[in-house]
Order: structure tokens, then C-alpha cells, then sequence
């Protein structure tokens, strides 16, 4: 589904990006682990098109897609989320997730089209959002939201939108314990709908969790790959997260 | 070599006139508009102190002084309060004080021209070839020597630090010991008190109305802007482009298209460098 | 009481244009991302063009170009046609900037744009600019009952505006240019393109400008290039905050309070000799009311609010 | 120049001295005249001296017993030196406070009033509007009028005088480019150039900046030793003294903006001595101007300026207040109907409201003679100007007349 191959990205000099290759079948939910500075979000960002790469090809439901604009590679199928959910702050949750529908996207060009989102769209909406308990919260701001509700608006947005691949940048930070097991249960139901996923994080626990397969990187360098329990036991990797964040690695 | 002349006495008249003002983009992150009313009140000051007779030298320290002061009791007054309701706010806030200022000003100095009585000068000679006056080597020398005060002092004293660190993370410089209020303060102290020196050199090398504010706070944003806001390097280095862009500029474009010319040099740059000069040499924050 | 009536026609006559105006910045900087601080360049070619399209050709005394005397109904869709253009042209280099440096550069636009009326005589008479200018309707109407008319015609260009922009903001379009507003790289990742939205807006809120245009040309019968620099910019900036920069009824609201502002304190009447003080003192009042509503209302008289869109639905 | 704390006192003090006239009014409703002027704005800095004038005028008006037994009253509005600021400034002088005349808009807002005026039967009466609009477009039945020159009669006294006086066939322009400066500039050109003269080249300049030089620079190209400089007065200092400072040391001659003292306060004595500026006058030692040169000297402890508009304000109250005596009744439609009759030749000649009051009241016919000229207008309801003068800034800073030429001939008047 998502074939990135050598893709380089370097700023003044320094190499964020040097060579990555990696891949993701429909259907898997795939780990990207590595410590900060490992490369790991300039990778996303040239994969999703916000940083243009400077080498390497990306094919993403066998379309080449390196050089597209981020919203046409969005429109596309493959949305990302950030580190630090915000949302659209000042636009009321049910805001939020029309956004997202497939049916304004095909409405927005038009200036004066639908000014209000027929019945079935917003009936449509809320039952996601029931599905994540926010739907009695569907009139408020977002920045009103409390934040474990900002982290489960993220995930209605992306049924909203019905992505082909999400890519997930640090689902698990900040996160407590309680809804992290929320946050794996909805991973995994959006999956067994039919969404792949591509998720960046340090936290190991999540990441074997979630995982079937893992890459890790260091260096801007993809250092070891496969079943995430033999990524997590590989000794480079051990070392590399015990040499910088114990508390992580201890995690 | 007279346009060397030229452009290097509207880069100073630039210069002083707008790095008070990018120091508090810098401090404060927002535009305020009443900068040019400093200037103004700076013009005013000097004027009446050098009509109850005061020296010319003495009176524009005394003038920046005073507007210095204002500047003070404007951050007190005006704009700590609001400090948490966003740029916008501060920044029509800032708006708000300019009418004030211009009014008061007007309601007490009158709307006619008025000027500093003071000998008319002539150019001295260099090589033979008239230079500059005494006047605008001394606005010369004072604006390179406010931009150089401000960067030693930003650099090099503990205040200057501080109020980087301020800048940069109120959180972290409170958390560091550094009182961000005092801080405040001494910016705007500092930044009116250039502005008001700017308005006594304006008045001197020409004259004072009550729409110079105004009409310089447009420049003024425009040179800020133009180095990349807040950057005091960048206002320095945008002063010096924006005069020299203008003088060379009017070799091939008729004078009356001055002013435009100077906006089509921000235009164009910006295009160039969407983030101001200071991009040179700053790099530019990755996306999101 | 009558005179007064007259008086407060006129007043909100100005008010309806600078709420049309107001509006189109709120659809812009408001709901939209784009802070404008040149509006009064389209505002001045949306007028510029009218006048050049429907005045009669020039006396012997004036140059200026074209002056067709083509009927006010084309000169209305040539003031918003030209507006619109002008705002393409500009939104071609600017719309890559980043807020205050979009800011200066549309600031910069507009001064351009007015030295061009200023000092290119061939096209607009230059500063001694065009008079003279017909107001519609006018030879219907007894000229005491004009006040009444042109302010309905205000009125009338003002709830076209509020038709257009309210539509305009609550659609699929709307809501794309409040997600760019708010938060431009999710806006992305819901595959909005950033630059092509962001120009549809500001072309629009061109043309709405411009066509505003048109009407304070039927207010004052007269163009010239000083009454097209940034303080208008400034003051549709000031009345939009007063009111509540988001909201539409704030962009109205706004406008209104900001004329009445301005000109309840002509009002305030003096003895001959303390005039020339008090006009100033007009001024510093104004500011002082604008600190004022800032410091007690910062997010203006009738500030955003979410809007409700489930009501009636069964989770409401 | 006054300074500022003096200007305060002053106001104080005349406002002071105002309050028990009103006061005292008791024989009736007042009769309000409305001023309507930029006290704000571009305008700005001409307004209090119109101001005074006017406060003048009503004054006297008042000694001499009111308008019909009824005591005036000055409105002073604000034009913001805008054109739809003078549509509000007028719509509440004539609707709310139901001034029957309106004197005083300068060149852009009374052509955009003129079919205010005439819908509204108030005749708007400018003091300072040199626009060629209003050329044809005045005169009784239109409302409109005007006391002062226009630019194409000044435009033609400046090149008589340049060449007729000065010798001058070929000459340098400088001009800022404004609406008042451009007209100006543009009215002489084209008189210096149909009379024979040569322009060598014309400098525009962009208003408000602060620097000049290379302008200055192309100027001293052309070795002038004349300039026509037509800027507002910010510009002009600017211009003079960058020039003074490069060595140059031209003669100048300035148009109506720069003919004030702060010009010469502002730009300094030493170099400005010698400019030259034309301005349209009643004849020399002419009783009406030097009556009212007096008492505005002795009210306002600073003589009013040829050439500054006080007169031609001040004139305009008069011939108004007289039009309302004339007819009979205080309203716009007796001053327009009358306005044009009190002040032309044809029944005894009068400069004073006082005398013109007691000629009418003895069925004469009268002929306001005004202090700024004889205000016999025209059937486009402009003045004919009797006289120019020639003003020239002396070693002490004072404008002084050094010549007096009858202008009655002219072309244009």
C-alpha cells in the first residue's frame, strides 16, 4: 500500500532523512520507533508531503506521490495526525468532523454551495462521535474539550474522513494508562474496518501493543525491522534507547 | 557619492525611528502602532523645551526621557492588563493610544507646522564635496550608535539577557529568577525613549506636524517587517535597504513615485524572503 | 427631531457602506485566514472602476479615460469584476506569506495602488480626481426625500452583503477557510489546498469590496485618491474588532458603533474658539473609547461563537 | 509663533470672553452660521486662523445689533478635510443645527456638496477652494459660491507676474504632488506656457517623506536661479532646507500654502529671505482691509496674512449676514437670492456690517466692499479680484508687500 524507498532529506548540512526504505501492507498496523532526532517526523513530513524530500521515490496505492501537495496526498486516502492535538480550536467539534466528510470536500469548491450540511451528514457525524463519546459535546469549541476528548475526537475525524492510511505521530504521548487501552481498542477496531496504519512513537509498551511489525530508526537511518517483539529484543535498539532515555526504555 | 550620503541619512532617520519599535515586537509580540506617536510626542517635547530655552543637546535627552516615561505608563496602563488577550488586541489597544496621543497633542500644540528655531546649517565638506550637516551627522551617529548600544547591551549585559530570555519564554525566565514586569518596563523605557529621540531629529531636520506620526509609523512597520519582525538585526539591515533601494531606485523612477517605490522594494524582497532579511542568517522554522 | 432623522440617515447611510466593507474583511480575516490590511485598494478599484465606466466623458479641464456613461447596473459588476481582478493580481506573490508579513505587504498594495489614481492623470485625473457623479434614482425623488432613498439603497447593498457573506461562511467553503483560520497543517491533512482556498477567498472578498465601492461613490458623488488610503483600512480594521472579528453580526454591530462613535461627538458643541481643541480632543476620545472596549470586551461587542448545527436533531 | 501653552491660554481666555455675549442675546432665537472646515486632516493646520476669522465676523455682527434683532451664532463643524466627513459635517449643520448658510469647505468637499446645497436651499460658500470645478458651476439659484481666487486666476497671476514683473521666461517647477499644489501648479503651467514662458523641467515630489536630496540634486542639474515651488508646508521646509544645506541657495517662488509665517518660522529666516509670492488682495491701503487687518489684530494678537484666507472667510459671514438682512429673513434662499446683489457694485459702498445694515434699513441698495477684495461676484458666483500683490519674505521673516498691480484685466478674473 505505502512503499517508501531511499528517501534522503537533509537541512544545512545535517542528514534527517539518509536512505530510508519501508513499506506497508493493507491491513497492518506498522510501528516506527527511534529516539528524538532519529529522523522519525522529517520522515513523515516527506511522506505526507509537508517537507518536499530530497531523493527517493514513494508510491502510495501504486500512485507515485512524492512532490504532490500534502492536501492532494491527504485527499488522496493517507492522513496524518500531530504530536500535539489542537484540532481546529475555535470550530465546534461537529465543525471538526464535517471538515473531514467526504461530502464537503466535493462541495468546497463550490463558493456558495450547501450552506448547511444536509441532515444525514450531521446524523451521520454524530454516530461517530457517539461511538466515542463525544456527542453530546458536538456543539462546543474544541478548545473546550478536556484532552483525552481532543485525543478521541482525533481518531472520529479519521472515521470521518475514512482514510485508506493513517499515520499516527506519537499517539501515546502525554497519554495516561487508562486511555491508552481506550486509544489501542479504537486503533484496532478502525483497523478491522479496513484502516492500515503507520504509528510513530517512543513508548515501547504501545508500540508491541499495537504493532505487528516495527522499524526503528536511528540517524535518519532505519537500523533494524520485522516482528516488533524481535525489534524491541534487537541489541542495537536496546542500546540506543538505554543510552539516552532509561526511563523510556524501562517503559 | 551623494547618494551614499543620501541613503545613509534616511537609513539612520529608518533605523532610529524603528528599532524601538522591533524591540518590542521582539519583548512583547505585537505591533504597536502608537510608536509613531512617540515620535511625534519626542518632537513635541524638544520643541517646547528648547522654547523655554533649554539647549538643543540637553532637551532631546530630556524629551527622550520624558517620552521614555510615557512609554512606561502606556505598558502599565495599557497593555499589561491585556497581555493574555492576543496580538490583535494589543494591537488595536495600541491603536487606540495613538488617537490619544495625537489628540491630546493637537488639542494642546495646535495643528499648524511648527519648527525648531534653531540657525540653518550647511553641509560641511568632505574632499571638497558637501557631506552631510552637523545635524544629520549626528542622527547618523546616534542611530549606528543606539543599534550597536542595543546589541551590546542585548548580548552582553544581564538586563539585555534577561530580556531575551523574557522573549523567548516568559514561563522559563520567570522560573529562572528574572522578573519579566521589570523587564517589561525597561523596554519600554528604552524603545519609546529611541522613538522620541527619532522625533526630536525629525523635527530638527525638518519640521513637526501632527500627522508625523502617522505617516512614519507606516514606514516604520514597513522597515520592521521588512527585516523580519523583531529581529533588531533585520530593522538594521532593512533601514539600510530600504534607503539606499529608494535613492538608487529614483535613478530610474520619477520621484513622485517615492513612496511606492519603497513599498515595491518590500514587496519584492518578501517575495524573495517571505520571513524578512533576517532570514538570511536566521533559519527558518520547519513546517508546523 | 426631523433635522435630527436627516442626520442619522446620513450616518447610517456611511455606516451601511463601511458594514459591507466590514463584512468582507470578517470573511476574509475573520472567518478566513487572511489578514488584510490593504482592503482599501479594492475598495478604491471597485469605486475607481464604477466612476471610469459610467461617468460622461471628460470635460475639457479633466483627463481621465473611458468615461462610457454606461448605465450604473454594468458600472455595479464592472466595480466588483475590476475589484476582484485587482485582488488575484495581488494575491499571486502574497498569499505565501505568513500573517504580519501578508499584513504589510497588502498594506503596501493598497499605497501602491493609490499612488497609481494620484499620479496617472491619463486614467483618473490624478489628485483633482472625478466629480460631479450621478446618484441613482435621484431624478425620481424630490431632493429632500433623497437622504432617505440613497440610505435605502445602503440598506439594501448592506442585507445583500450580509446574504452573501453569512452564505458564504457557513458553507462547505466556509468552513474550510475557518479550518485554515484555525489551524493550517490539518486543514491540510482534510485535503484542503491552502494557497487555491485562500485565493478564492480573498478574489471574493475583493469583489465584495469593490462593489461597496460603488456605493460610497453615490455617497459623496465624488472620487478622489486621498479618500482611499490606510485609515479606512484602519478604521474597518477598528470597527471590526469593536464588534467582534469572527462574527457576523460583530462585523455589522461594529461598523455601526464605530460611525456613531465617530460622529456622536460633532455633538459636543463648544464655544467657536475652543473648537479647534475639541476637534482634537474628538480624536483622543475615539481612542479612548476603542481602549476601552478592548480592555472590558477584547473580543469585541458581539464576539464568535460556536455554531449550533444540531439543533433539532436527536442528540441536541 | 505662539507657543503652545499661549495658544491654550488664549483659547481659554476667548472662550471666557465669549460666554456673556451669548448670554446677553436675548432678543429672539439665535440665527446659527455654520463654519465648516478641516480642523482635522490635511486641512488642519489652516483651520483655527478661518476659525478666528469667523469668530471675528460674528462678533461683530453681534455689536452691530445681530441679524434682523436676532443674535449669531458660530457652529463650527469639522470636514475631517474629507469628503464624505463634509457630507456629515453639512447634513448636521443644516439638519440638526438648521444653519441656514454654510461657509468655508475647501476645494474637494464643497464640489462634493453641491447638490446638497442646492437641494437643501443652503448656500455653501467657500473661502479657500481653488478647484476649476467650480469655475462655472456656482452663482445665485446653485447655492454655491466661493470668496477667494481660483487656481486659473492665480495660475495666471503667478506667470503675468514671473514674466511681466521678473523678467522671468524660463523657470523650474517643483511641485508636491496634493490635490491643492498639483491644481496650483498645473493652472500656472499652462498660463506661463500660452503667455510664452518655458518650463524646463517639473520635479514632483512624493508627500511625506524626509528625505529630498535627490530631487534636490536633479534640481541643481538645471544651475536654476528661479523655482516655482508649489508644496504643502511639511514638504516645502523639507525641500528648502535640503537645499540650503547643499549649498544652494535659490530664489523661490512659492504658492499659497507656503505663504504663512510658520513657513518661514519652520524653514528658517535666513533660507527662505526673498521668496516671492503673488496673492490676490483688495487694492492697496484699501480702508476695508486695513479695518479689518486691525481688529483681527487686536482680537486675536496676531495680524492675519494676505493670502491666508482669513479675509476671504471673514467676507463671506459678512456678505451672508447682510444677504439675510436684505431679505428680510434669515434663511439659505434669501442669502442666495441676495448674495450676489449686497455685494456688487450698484448703491452704496459698504465695509462694515454695521453700515451696511443702517443703508439697507435706509432702503438703499449696498455694495459690500470686503477686506480681502471687492466680492463682486460673478454669474458663476465667483469674485473678481481687484488687485495682486507681491509678497516677498523680508530679512526679518516678515511677508512683506513689495508690489501692488491691478488686476482687473487679467485673463481668467
Amino acid at each position: 500500500m505505502l512503499d517508501v524507498r531511499d528517501v534522503r532529506l537533509s537541512y544545512g548540512g545535517v542528514h534527517a532523512v539518509n536512505g530510508v526504505s519501508l513499506d506497508v501492507q493493507e491491513g497492518e498496523i506498522v510501528g516506527l520507533i527511534g529516539t528524538n532526532g532519529a529522523g522519525k517526523t522529517s520522515l513523515f513530513n516527506v511522506i505526507t508531503g509537508f517537507t518536499r524530500g530530497d531523493a527517493g521515490t514513494i508510491r502510495f496505492l501504486d500512485n507515485q506521490i512524492e512532490g504532490s501537495s500534502p492536501a492532494a496526498i491527504a485527499a488522496s486516502g493517507m492522513v496524518r495526525t500531530f504530536q500535539t492535538p489542537i484540532g481546529f480550536p475555535k470550530m465546534t467539534v461537529l465543525e471538526n468532523m464535517l471538515v473531514f466528510s467526504h461530502k464537503e470536500r466535493s462541495e468546497r469548491r463550490k463558493l456558495l454551495g450547501g450552506a448547511r450540511p444536509d441532515k444525514a451528514l450531521i446524523a451521520d457525524a454524530l454516530e461517530i462521535l457517539a461511538e466515542f463519546r463525544l456527542d453530546g459535546r458536538a456543539d462546543i469549541w474544541v478548545q473546550d474539550l478536556s484532552a483525552p476528548e481532543m485525543k478521541m475526537l482525533e481518531f472520529a475525524r479519521a472515521m470521518m474522513a475514512r482514510p485508506k492510511l493513517m499515520l499516527l505521530d506519537e499517539p501515546a504521548a502525554g497519554v495516561n494508562p487508562a486511555l491508552m487501552e481506550n486509544l489501542e481498542g479504537h486503533i484496532r477496531s478502525l483497523r478491522d474496518r479496513g484502516v492500515t496504519f503507520l504509528v510513530v512513537d517512543h513508548n515501547l509498551r504501545f508500540i508491541s501493543a499495537v504493532c505487528e511489525r516495527t522499524y526503528a530508526m536511528a540517524d535518519g537511518k532505519v537500523i533494524a525491522d520485522g516482528p516488533t517483539s524481535d525489534v524491541i529484543a534487537d541489541p542495537e535498539v536496546i542500546r540506543l534507547y538505554i543510552g539516552t532515555g532509561p526511563g523510556e526504555a524501562a517503559a | 557619492m551623494d547618494i551614499i550620503y543620501f541613503g545613509l541619512i534616511s537609513a539612520s532617520v529608518l533605523l532610529l525611528s524603528s528599532v524601538g519599535f522591533a524591540l518590542i515586537v521582539q519583548v512583547e509580540g505585537f505591533l504597536n502602532i502608537a510608536h509613531g506617536q512617540m515620535l511625534l510626542m519626542g518632537g513635541y517635547t524638544g520643541l517646547w523645551l528648547t522654547n523655554i530655552g533649554v539647549p538643543l543637546a540637553p532637551a532631546a535627552v530630556l524629551a527622550a526621557v520624558i517620552t521614555g516615561l510615557l512609554g512606561m505608563a502606556m505598558y502599565g496602563l495599557l497593555f499589561r492588563p491585556i497581555k493574555a488577550k492576543g496580538a490583535l488586541v494589543m494591537l488595536f489597544t495600541s491603536v487606540g493610544a495613538a488617537y490619544v496621543i495625537n489628540g491630546v497633542i493637537g488639542a494642546i500644540a495646535g495643528a499648524r507646522m511648527q519648527g525648531y528655531d534653531l540657525p540653518p546649517v550647511r553641509a560641511m565638506l568632505l574632499f571638497g564635496e558637501p557631506f552631510m550637516t552637523r545635524y544629520e551627522l549626528a542622527i547618523v551617529i546616534v542611530a549606528l550608535l543606539s543599534a550597536l548600544g542595543l546589541h551590546l547591551f542585548m548580548s552582553g549585559t544581564r538586563s539585555g539577557k534577561s530580556i531575551r530570555a523574557v522573549a523567548d519564554n516568559e514561563a522559563l525566565a520567570r522560573a529562572r529568577g528574572i522578573d519579566p514586569r521589570s523587564t517589561s518596563y525597561l523596554v519600554w523605557f528604552v524603545a519609546s525613549a529611541l522613538g522620541g529621540l527619532a522625533g526630536v531629529f525629525l523635527g530638527v531636520m525638518g519640521s513637526l506636524t501632527l500627522a508625523m506620526g502617522w505617516q512614519q509609523i507606516i514606514l516604520i512597520l514597513a522597515t520592521t517587517v521588512l527585516g523580519g519582525l523583531g529581529s533588531l538585526y533585520g530593522v538594521m539591515l532593512a533601514s539600510f535597504v530600504l534607503a539606499f533601494g529608494i535613492e538608487f531606485g529614483l535613478l530610474a523612477v520619477q520621484p513622485a513615485y517615492r513612496s511606492a517605490l519603497a513599498f515595491s522594494i518590500i514587496i519584492i524582497v518578501l517575495l524573495i524572503r517571505p520571513q524578512g532579511l533576517q532570514s538570511l542568517w536566521v533559519r527558518a522554522a520547519r513546517t508546523h | 427631531m426631523d433635522g435630527l432623522l436627516i442626520f442619522a440617515t446620513s450616518m447610517v447611510t456611511l455606516a451601511a457602506i463601511y458594514g459591507m466593507v466590514c463584512m468582507a474583511l470578517n470573511l476574509e480575516a475573520g472567518v478566513g485566514p487572511l489578514w488584510d490590511l490593504g482592503i482599501v485598494g479594492c475598495f478604491g478599484v471597485g469605486g475607481y472602476a464604477y466612476v471610469l465606466l459610467t461617468a460622461d466623458p471628460a470635460a475639457d479641464y479633466q483627463s481621465y479615460l473611458f468615461g462610457f456613461g454606461l448605465p450604473m447596473w454594468v458600472g455595479a459588476i464592472g466595480a466588483a469584476t475590476a475589484a476582484g481582478l485587482a485582488a488575484w493580481l495581488i494575491s499571486l506573490p502574497t498569499l505565501r506569506l505568513r500573517k504580519e508579513y501578508f499584513l504589510i505587504v497588502t498594506l503596501a498594495f493598497a499605497e501602491v495602488i493609490r499612488q497609481f489614481y494620484a499620479n496617472e492623470e491619463w486614467l483618473t485625473n490624478g489628485v483633482a480626481g472625478i466629480y460631479g457623479l450621478d446618484q441613482p434614482l435621484k431624478q425620481q425623488f424630490a431632493p429632500g426625500d433623497y437622504p432617505y432613498v440613497l440610505m435605502a439603497l445602503c440598506l439594501a447593498g448592506l442585507a445583500a452583503t450580509w446574504a452573501l457573506t453569512r452564505q458564504l461562511s457557513k458553507s462547505p467553503f466556509g468552513r474550510s477557510i475557518k479550518a485554515l483560520r484555525e489551524n493550517e497543517a490539518l486543514a491540510i491533512t482534510a485535503g484542503i489546498e491552502p494557497t487555491a482556498t485562500s485565493r478564492r477567498l480573498y478574489v471574493t472578498a475583493g469583489a465584495i469590496t469593490g462593489f461597496a465601492g460603488m456605493f460610497f461613490v453615490w455617497y459623496n458623488t465624488l472620487i478622489v485618491p486621498g479618500q482611499f488610503d490606510s485609515d479606512f483600512t484602519f478604521f474597518i480594521w477598528a470597527a471590526l474588532i469593536i464588534g467582534g472579528i469572527g462574527s457576523q453580526r460583530g462585523a455589522l454591530v461594529g461598523a455601526f458603533v464605530f460611525i456613531l462613535l465617530h460622529d456622536s461627538l460633532r455633538f459636543v458643541q463648544v464655544s467657536g474658539e475652543m473648537a479647534v481643541a475639541l476637534t482634537s480632543l474628538r480624536t483622543a476620545l475615539v481612542g479612548l473609547v476603542l481602549i476601552l472596549i478592548l480592555r472590558f470586551r477584547p473580543d469585541g461587542l458581539f464576539p464568535e461563537r460556536p455554531d449550533r448545527m444540531t439543533k433539532g436533531s436527536r442528540h441536541a | 509663533m505662539l507657543t503652545a501653552s499661549r495658544r491654550a491660554t488664549l483659547a481659554l481666555l476667548a472662550a471666557t470672553a465669549l460666554a456673556p455675549l451669548s448670554v446677553a442675546a436675548q432678543d429672539g432665537e439665535p440665527i446659527k452660521m455654520g463654519l465648516l472646515v478641516g480642523f482635522t486632516g490635511d486641512m488642519g493646520p489652516w483651520a483655527p486662523a478661518l476659525n478666528n476669522a469667523a469668530i471675528l465676523a460674528v462678533e461683530e455682527i453681534n455689536e452691530a445689533g445681530g441679524i434682523l434683532g436676532h443674535p449669531v451664532e458660530l457652529i463650527s463643524e469639522d470636514n475631517t478635510s474629507t469628503v464624505d466627513g463634509a457630507m456629515r459635517g453639512a447634513t448636521r449643520l443644516v439638519n440638526v443645527e438648521g444653519v441656514p448658510v454654510i461657509i468655508g469647505p475647501e476645494s474637494d468637499p464643497i464640489v462634493a456638496l453641491r447638490s446638497f446645497a442646492v437641494d437643501n436651499q443652503v448656500p455653501i460658500i467657500s473661502t479657500s477652494a481653488g478647484t476649476e470645478a467650480l469655475n462655472e458651476a456656482g452663482g445665485t439659484g446653485t447655492y454655491i459660491y466661493r470668496t477667494n481666487a481660483s487656481d486659473s486666476f492665480l495660475g495666471v497671476v503667478h506667470a503675468k507676474m514671473l514674466l511681466d514683473e521678473m523678467d522671468q521666461s524660463e523657470i523650474i517647477m517643483v511641485v508636491e504632488n496634493l490635490e491643492g499644489t498639483t491644481s496650483a501648479a498645473n493652472t500656472f503651467k499652462a498660463a506661463y506656457e500660452r503667455l510664452g514662458g518655458t518650463i524646463i523641467d517639473e520635479v514632483v515630489l512624493a508627500p511625506g517623506q524626509t528625505n529630498y536630496q535627490s530631487e534636490v540634486r536633479t534640481v541643481a542639474g538645471y544651475e536654476p536661479d528661479m523655482i516655482f515651488l508649489a508644496t504643502g508646508q511639511t514638504t516645502g521646509v523639507a525641500f528648502v532646507r535640503q537645499a540650503y544645506q547643499r549649498g544652494y541657495d535659490w530664489d523661490y517662488w512659492v504658492t499659497a500654502e507656503l505663504q504663512s509665517p510658520d513657513f518661514v518660522d519652520a524653514a528658517g529666516v535666513e533660507i527662505v529671505a526673498g521668496a516671492l509670492n503673488p496673492v490676490s488682495s483688495q487694492v492697496e491701503d484699501s480702508e476695508s482691509w486695513g479695518r479689518f487687518s486691525a481688529a483681527y489684530s487686536a482680537r486675536f494678537d496676531e495680524a492675519p496674512e494676505p493670502g491666508f484666507y482669513q479675509a476671504e472667510t471673514y467676507d463671506a459671514f459678512m456678505v451672508a449676514a447682510l444677504a439675510m438682512v436684505a431679505g428680510g429673513e434669515a434663511t439659505g434662499a434669501a442669502v442666495d437670492a441676495n448674495l450676489t446683489e449686497v455685494a456688487t457694485p450698484g448703491g452704496t459702498e459698504v465695509i462694515s456690517f454695521a453700515d451696511g445694515v443702517a443703508a439697507l434699513e435706509a432702503g438703499e441698495e449696498i455694495n459690500y466692499e470686503g477686506a480681502s477684495g471687492s466680492i463682486n461676484f460673478n454669474e458663476y458666483g465667483n469674485v473678481t479680484i481687484p488687485a495682486t500683490r507681491l509678497l516677498q519674505i523680508s530679512e526679518d521673516g516678515t511677508w512683506e508687500t513689495i508690489m501692488m498691480v491691478d488686476s482687473t484685466e487679467f485673463p481668467a478674473n
